[in-house]
């Protein structure tokens, strides 16, 4: 089979730069083969590499006494809680291939990030999702919309994790390019925990589940390059999920961990076999020979090239312990899946061999492939865009107070940002596994963890208008607010994952935009104490007409130290007094209310002291804690007459009215 | 009293039933896989909800055909007590044990909420403990629950008052508002004509603890203990 | 052995309610096609099938469908056979 | 104005993955239909369609499956026409 030869134009076409190009020959010692050009574009690319990022996330706080993996040393953040248990929890982005095919890219979305908490031994027990469109006026954002909701529904209820919170936004900023951000949470015993890697010579190297196809070829790469025209026709075939086969997936690798005959598990996201195998290969500092001839394949005459590429769901990398492989094959067996061995582990090199039909196609040092190793890492130019002075610059303090305070509250409540989103979420299943204490709908979601005492409580945050006003300070600001929830649901915050959508940081503004907000993110989040333990990077999110709102999406993970702590946002009994806890200041510059009864998107974003803010976290907690409080709920998005509404129509059996002064 | 969960490949459901049986009622539980050949020493068997076999084709087509299924048909046969909810509910319609077929629910989407069901006749193993007209609150989570039967078929449910349970508004009437998914007479569950096999879309297993918001389903699993205490 | 393709229709029966069909009917109104009625959602699934002759090919696939394919209860099916290639090619 | 009676078929394109074509084939296997592969589950949509002439017809078929009833990106999709009774009738 003769692979094509390299130009100048294929290697432009895989994403990579002349320096990049030529660092591959000198690491190679020679011109890379088709294959090898293939890997390195998809290992190098943004998705994979985070070379124009990792710089800038070194800086986030990222120890704790309570983190059990560094971040991004494995597929997800693992906080020890006690009671001999580990919660590993992540969220990632699926915006690229949710814009071209909105069903299948979501749904893959949550079956990636599954896999990411089920490859370190944890069972998932709860699912969110943070969502951006554009406005609901456009049919095609409709469109979108529904298929992206129906597709995430239809995963998470068929593999049988309950969707228990998120949020939904739209903005016209989002229109042509949604954000599609799942975030899972799982429960481990610390003895069950799976680790990615490779160290034993002469282990045999497995892979688990679906057969290979040509799925999403380019996917990794396909999200580090604009939304635009070129990238419609290069669309190879859309990767569509399986659930069923997922849901078979987690419970024979969970077997498997249990038993005891796994040295090391990964899943396969984002550029499929290249990435697991050259991961778990560097990470370990060992070389890793693998026989394509031996991998399960779904369609014929299949190229090294797409076989390394593709991005098939459902698969895992494993390496068997010495002498165990037919019982990992006995336990697949049992779940109707393929287990293949396709290779070992070799600690005589430190490559990754590929052979088909006997000949090598890449051989290629797998520590040069991966972060932290060879990937390249960029500091990019940052440059303040022109528009943050004349917005900052805005104070609207002459508007005029609208007659009809009640008619203005009521339009408020109907926007679609504030209005509820029930008719998304009665659509996911919340309430499989019966541990779901607190539904969606609510601050955070609070699960129960059968066995202890403890409960999760979880949310994820984020208001694109106020990092784009200032991207700094509105960062904090959704680290703040995300922590608020956890606190308003009876939960001490203890994690956070994040998810950086941005548009296309080769534009010294966008840049900016990035650094400010994850100096913004490390402020808070010292104070907080809520070390960031990964996440994910999306850029280049553009359409046409420009990058959308620098969006920094926040997972925030809480632990209730006794279940009972659990606390609602809807008032509860006549007669309760209400407090509010810290300032309500006269800000409205970037609030809801002056984008959508004054149609302004301007002004600074408002004010935020950290300090101030974690005191009054740690005082609703702790009241909340000496069972002081029937209920609790966070000002946000419009503000204090907005906030008091919904805590009297939350709960539509028993509305319930309020007076303040 | 012994109590076997049975679980296919893709049910969700399964750790839930197994749960509420064995911590919540304290009854000796155990799964059985569903390539198993005998059910053994057992007084119920219990149906878990879930996307068995992905839900492809039909809701419980393929799970129909497992092999523990021919012993759960002679088991019911032979007048032992079997119970199916959501996914489990549809295996059995698919398997002959109960009559009708659920389909895709009327607004066309999933749909998972609390619902209120009137109990209709509390002549049966399901819901002896129960009183007559009782109003349980318990959660729905399925995109086919949408019951259906011939027209003769249903009118001998209701002759027989086969109709076990009914989608009903928190005052207790059947109305259509009420009938979350479009099943005809709002039907949420059936017994079979000799009443020791049951199947219903909403989980009772999801609301026996009062931490999740309610514990009417205990009154159904109070039904089964009561009454096979009677036979055993 | 020859292999022939079968392609088999499930539709729902007559009288039978389909929101399904409804529903895209009231799409394609909303979207302009005017003139378009009585929209009925069916499956369509296409298999091959290896038999000695196409009579005994026919009566597998009569099988497939009334044991596993459709529900007797609420559709109907009918299907074609199609030879793929000469015996034993 | 003359009556038509429109099959449109819509399958998955190929290559994209089946999981319910593969989900049936492993039960037909399981119940000892053997001899039968390849499973591929699509829809059958069936609609009467109004329409000055058999091309016009068609072509608002056509516009239908590009607009709404297939997903290009991952469908592809054919039709048949009958006429249903004589201009006018």
């Amino acid at each position: 089979m003769q692979e094509p030869a390299i130009t100048s134009e294929l290697v432009l076409e895989h994403g990579l730069s002349d320096e990049e190009y030529e660092k591959i020959c000198s690491i190679l010692g020679r011109t890379p083969s088709f294959t090898e050009l293939g890997i390195f574009s998809v290992m190098w690319s943004e998705h994979c590499s985070y070379k124009n990022s990792i710089l800038q996330l070194k800086t986030l706080p990222r120890e704790g006494e309570h983190l059990l993996a560094e971040a991004g040393e494995e597929n997800a953040g693992l906080v020890d809680i006690g009671d001999g248990l580990a919660v590993a929890f992540k969220i990632e982005s699926h915006n690229h291939p949710s814009a071209v095919e909105p069903y299948q890219g979501a749904a893959t979305g949550v079956g990636g990030i599954l896999r990411d908490i089920f490859t370190m031994g944890a069972r998932p027990i709860a699912a969110l999702n943070s969502l951006r469109f554009g406005s609901l006026d456009d049919a095609h954002v409709r469109f979108l919309f529904r298929g992206v909701v129906k597709g995430i529904g239809d995963y998470g209820n068929c593999f049988g994790v309950p969707t228990v919170g998120g949020e939904v936004y739209f903005d016209d900023s989002y229109s042509g390019n949604p954000l599609v951000n799942a975030m899972a949470v799982g429960v481990v015993k610390h003895d069950q925990v799976a680790r990615a890697q490779a160290k034993l010579d002469g282990a045999t190297v497995m892979i688990i589940g679906a057969s290979t196809g040509r799925d999403g070829i380019h996917g990794a790469t396909f999200a580090s390059e604009d939304l635009s025209k070129e990238s419609e026709e290069r669309r190879s075939n859309v990767q569509v999920g399986d659930p069923f086969t997922e849901k078979l997936l987690l419970e024979a690798t969970l077997e498997m961990i249990k038993v005891g005959c796994i040295h090391g598990i990964q899943d396969m996201g984002a550029a499929g076999i290249t990435c697991s195998t050259s991961e778990m290969a560097g990470a370990s500092g060992t070389g890793m020979e693998i026989d394509l001839n031996k991998v399960p394949l779904r369609e014929e005459g299949m190229t090294p090239y797409e076989i390394m590429l593709s991005e098939s769901q459902e698969r895992m990398l494993l390496v068997a312990e010495p002498g165990r492989e037919a019982d990992v094959v006995a336990i697949c067996a049992k779940w109707d899946l393929n287990a293949e061995e396709v290779g070992f582990v070799t600690t005589k090199h430190d490559k990754l061999i590929v052979r088909k039909d006997g000949r090598i196609f890449a051989e290629i040092p797998a520590e040069t492939l991966v972060l932290g190793g060879g990937a390249p890492q960029y500091v990019r130019e940052a440059v303040q865009p022109a528009y943050i002075e004349e917005v900052q610059a805005e104070k609207f303090d002459s508007l005029p107070i609208p007659e009809n305070l009640n008619g203005t509250l009521l339009k408020l409540m109907a926007t679609p940002n504030i209005t509820s989103k029930s008719w998304v979420f009665h659509q996911y299943d919340h309430s499989v596994r019966t541990n779901t204490i607190v539904a969606p709908g609510a601050d955070a979601a609070v699960v129960r963890i059968k066995g202890s005492k403890k409960a999760l409580a979880t949310s994820t945050d984020c208001n694109g208008r106020y990092v784009y006003l200032n991207p700094r300070r509105g960062t904090s600001i959704a680290v703040a607010e995300s922590a608020r929830n956890v606190v308003c649901s009876g939960g001490k915050p203890v994690g956070v994952t994040n998810c950086l959508n941005f548009g296309n940081p080769y534009k010294p503004e966008i840049y900016w935009q990035f650094k400010e907000a994850i100096a913004g993110m490390g402020e808070a989040c010292r104070v907080f104490n809520t070390p960031v333990t990964g996440g994910n990077v999306s850029f280049y999110n553009e359409n046409p007409k420009g990058a959308v709102y620098p969006t920094p999406t926040i997972g925030m993970l809480g632990v209730l130290e006794d279940v009972e702590h659990a606390t609602t946002a809807w008032f509860k009994n006549d007669s309760d007094i209400i407090v509010l806890l810290g300032e309500n200041k006269e800000e409205i510059t970037g609030s809801e209310y002056l984008a959508s009864i004054h149609g302004q998107i301007s002004g600074d974003c408002p004010s935020l002291d950290l300090e101030k803010e974690k005191a009054v976290q740690d005082a609703c907690l702790e009241a909340i804690q000496n069972g002081l409080v029937n209920s609790a709920h966070d000002i946000a998005d419009g503000g204090f007459a907005v906030a008091l509404a919904e805590c009297c129509i939350m709960n539509k059996n028993k509305p319930i009215g309020a007076r303040v002064s | 009293m012994k109590a076997a969960v049975i679980v296919f490949p893709g049910s969700n459901c399964d750790h839930d039933m197994y749960y509420v049986l064995k911590h919540v009622m304290g009854i000796d539980t155990q799964f059985l896989w569903h390539k198993d050949t005998a059910i053994g020493e057992i007084d119920a068997v219990f149906l878990p909800g879930g996307f068995s076999f992905g839900d492809y084709l039909r809701t419980g087509s393929i799970a129909r055909f497992s092999p523990i299924m021919d012993e759960v048909i002679k088991f019911a046969d032979g007048g032992g007590l079997v119970f199916g909810v959501c996914n489990g509910f549809q295996v059995l319609c698919e398997a002959g044990l109960l009559p009708g077929v659920l389909r895709k629910n009327r607004n066309l989407d999933f749909i998972c909420r609390q619902v209120t069901v009137r109990v209709e006749n509390t002549a049966t193993r399901f819901s002896s403990a129960c009183t007559q007209g009782q109003i349980l609150q318990m959660p729905v989570a399925h995109g086919e629950g949408n019951y259906y039967a011939e027209p003769d078929t249903i009118r001998k449910l209701e002759e027989n008052r086969q109709v076990v349970f009914r989608y009903a508004t928190v005052e207790g009437e059947i109305t259509d508002r009420a009938n979350i998914n479009g099943s005809v007479n709002n039907i949420a569950g059936i017994c079979n004509d000799r009443g020791n096999v049951l199947g219903m879309m909403p989980h009772p297993e999801r609301a026996a603890e009062f931490q999740l918001g309610s514990a009417d389903g205990k009154f159904i699993f109070d039904s089964i203990v009561n009454k096979i205490a009677e036979f055993v | 052995m020859p292999l022939y393709n079968a392609q088999v229709f499930i539709q729902l029966k007559d009288g039978i309610l389909d929101p399904q069909g409804k529903a895209v009917e009231h799409a394609l109104a909303s979207l302009k096609f005017t003139g378009m009625s009585d929209v009925r959602i069916g499956k369509m699934i296409e298999l091959q099938v290896e038999s000695p002759n196409e009579t005994q090919a026919a009566g597998n696939v009569e099988q497939a469908c009334e044991k596993l394919l459709a529900n007797p209860i609420i559709e109907t099916y009918e299907f074609k056979l199609s030879q793929l290639n000469e015996a034993g090619a």
